[in-house]
């Protein structure tokens, strides 16, 4: 199931969740803050969603992962508001009964999510300053 | 026809506002919109050939046409994950 | 760290020691047992080692993986004992500055433990019956 | 010289034993010493081309050297993960 909180996101919850008898494989892919970009320090990231929207593509992500790939649940979690270094922004759960599939529809999953979800991230920067994050045109 | 718009993250910050009201005529497409929301918001001109739009969250093109009452979303380039 | 132990794998622990600030992914892959094979209904996988030498190999998975892939951290641990199904026998947590390389770096281990590292499993079933999982013989 | 030999999975049901103390002539070579387990453990036989053998915790070859005290151990196919 798709989640957009401004909580911090439990990613230990998030996997045990998907433990499953039936399946081989559980991968957890967490995309955390990281404290420099481009050689400049980075002291946060805040995070904004056109929120419908976006839990909407979310949603599409998980169902077109489980269409696509050999695999059996998958949940797709993205915080917004302020993620400070080292904790995840976005955690994707995989349950599959063999890896390989695991790991293609994770990697999809966030390929997709950076190319197809409304959110955006703005970095903040030791000394002062801050700027939103290159990204992608959104493609109709 | 009357739109209620959304600007969202550089959109938000170049508008000065995350939401305004917008009165078009009827027959009016998407362009038109940017039209007139590029006089009424000129910070917005830099950021404009970069925008993505949302009618009611669904992406739509400049022709496409407008529908009364619509949610319209500025969405720049996207960063998530 | 390369950990062998017969105590259950504690995953969420095992994926929280690697989010580090100076790194943007963080992925852990659970290899956990499945409660069925070929057909058979598993109802739990028992796993032994040549203690040491496999230790040796999980230790030089780790040091290779940091060799080859553009990571920052890797640990690979694996149980030993009976594992019943859902619960892991193998956590591997790759740390990354971007995420290409931690699914590589991953991917990698796993197929690289599975050909190279001196542990066996035995499947039990219900109803009775047991057998080794066939394996890849160790090249020298 | 003396070798302390392990058996590992099949191998260890297959000898019904987890270990053994193993006596061969000085200059003995891996594959003297499968000679003289299978000789000794008659259900090695079928599992024999399919093992691998690990002297003091290294994998080696039939045609290796034996080393006095070292320890055997003998590796059926591995399934780990």
């Amino acid at each position: 199931m798709a989640t957009l909180t401004h909580d911090m996101l439990d990613a230990a919850a998030l996997t045990a969740a998907l433990q499953r008898r039936d399946c081989g494989t559980v991968l957890a892919f967490l995309g955390t803050t990281r404290d420099h970009h481009d050689g400049r320090r980075v002291t946060q990231l805040a995070y904004e969603a056109y929120e419908p929207m976006a839990l909407r593509e979310l949603e599409a992500l998980e169902r077109e992962a489980r269409e696509q790939f050999e695999i059996e649940a998958c949940t797709v979690s993205h915080r917004l508001g302020v993620v400070p270094p080292a904790e995840p922004s976005v955690v994707v759960v995989v349950a599959s009964h063999h890896r390989g599939p695991a790991f293609d529809a994770c990697r999809w999953i966030m390929d997709e999510l950076k190319k197809r979800v409304p959110i955006w991230k703005k970095e903040s920067y030791a000394g002062g300053g801050e700027e939103w994050v290159s990204g992608t045109k959104l493609e109709s | 026809m009357q739109l209620n718009v959304l600007f969202f993250a550089q959109a938000r910050e170049r508008a000065g506002a995350a939401s305004a009201t917008l009165t078009l005529p009827d027959g009016s497409c998407v362009r038109d919109a940017l039209d007139a929301l590029a006089l009424e918001y000129e910070g917005l001109a830099p950021l404009r050939s970069h925008l993505a739009v949302a009618q009611n969250g669904v992406l739509v093109r400049a022709g496409d046409a407008l529908r009364d009452g619509a949610e319209l979303a500025l969405l720049p380039p996207v960063s998530g994950g």
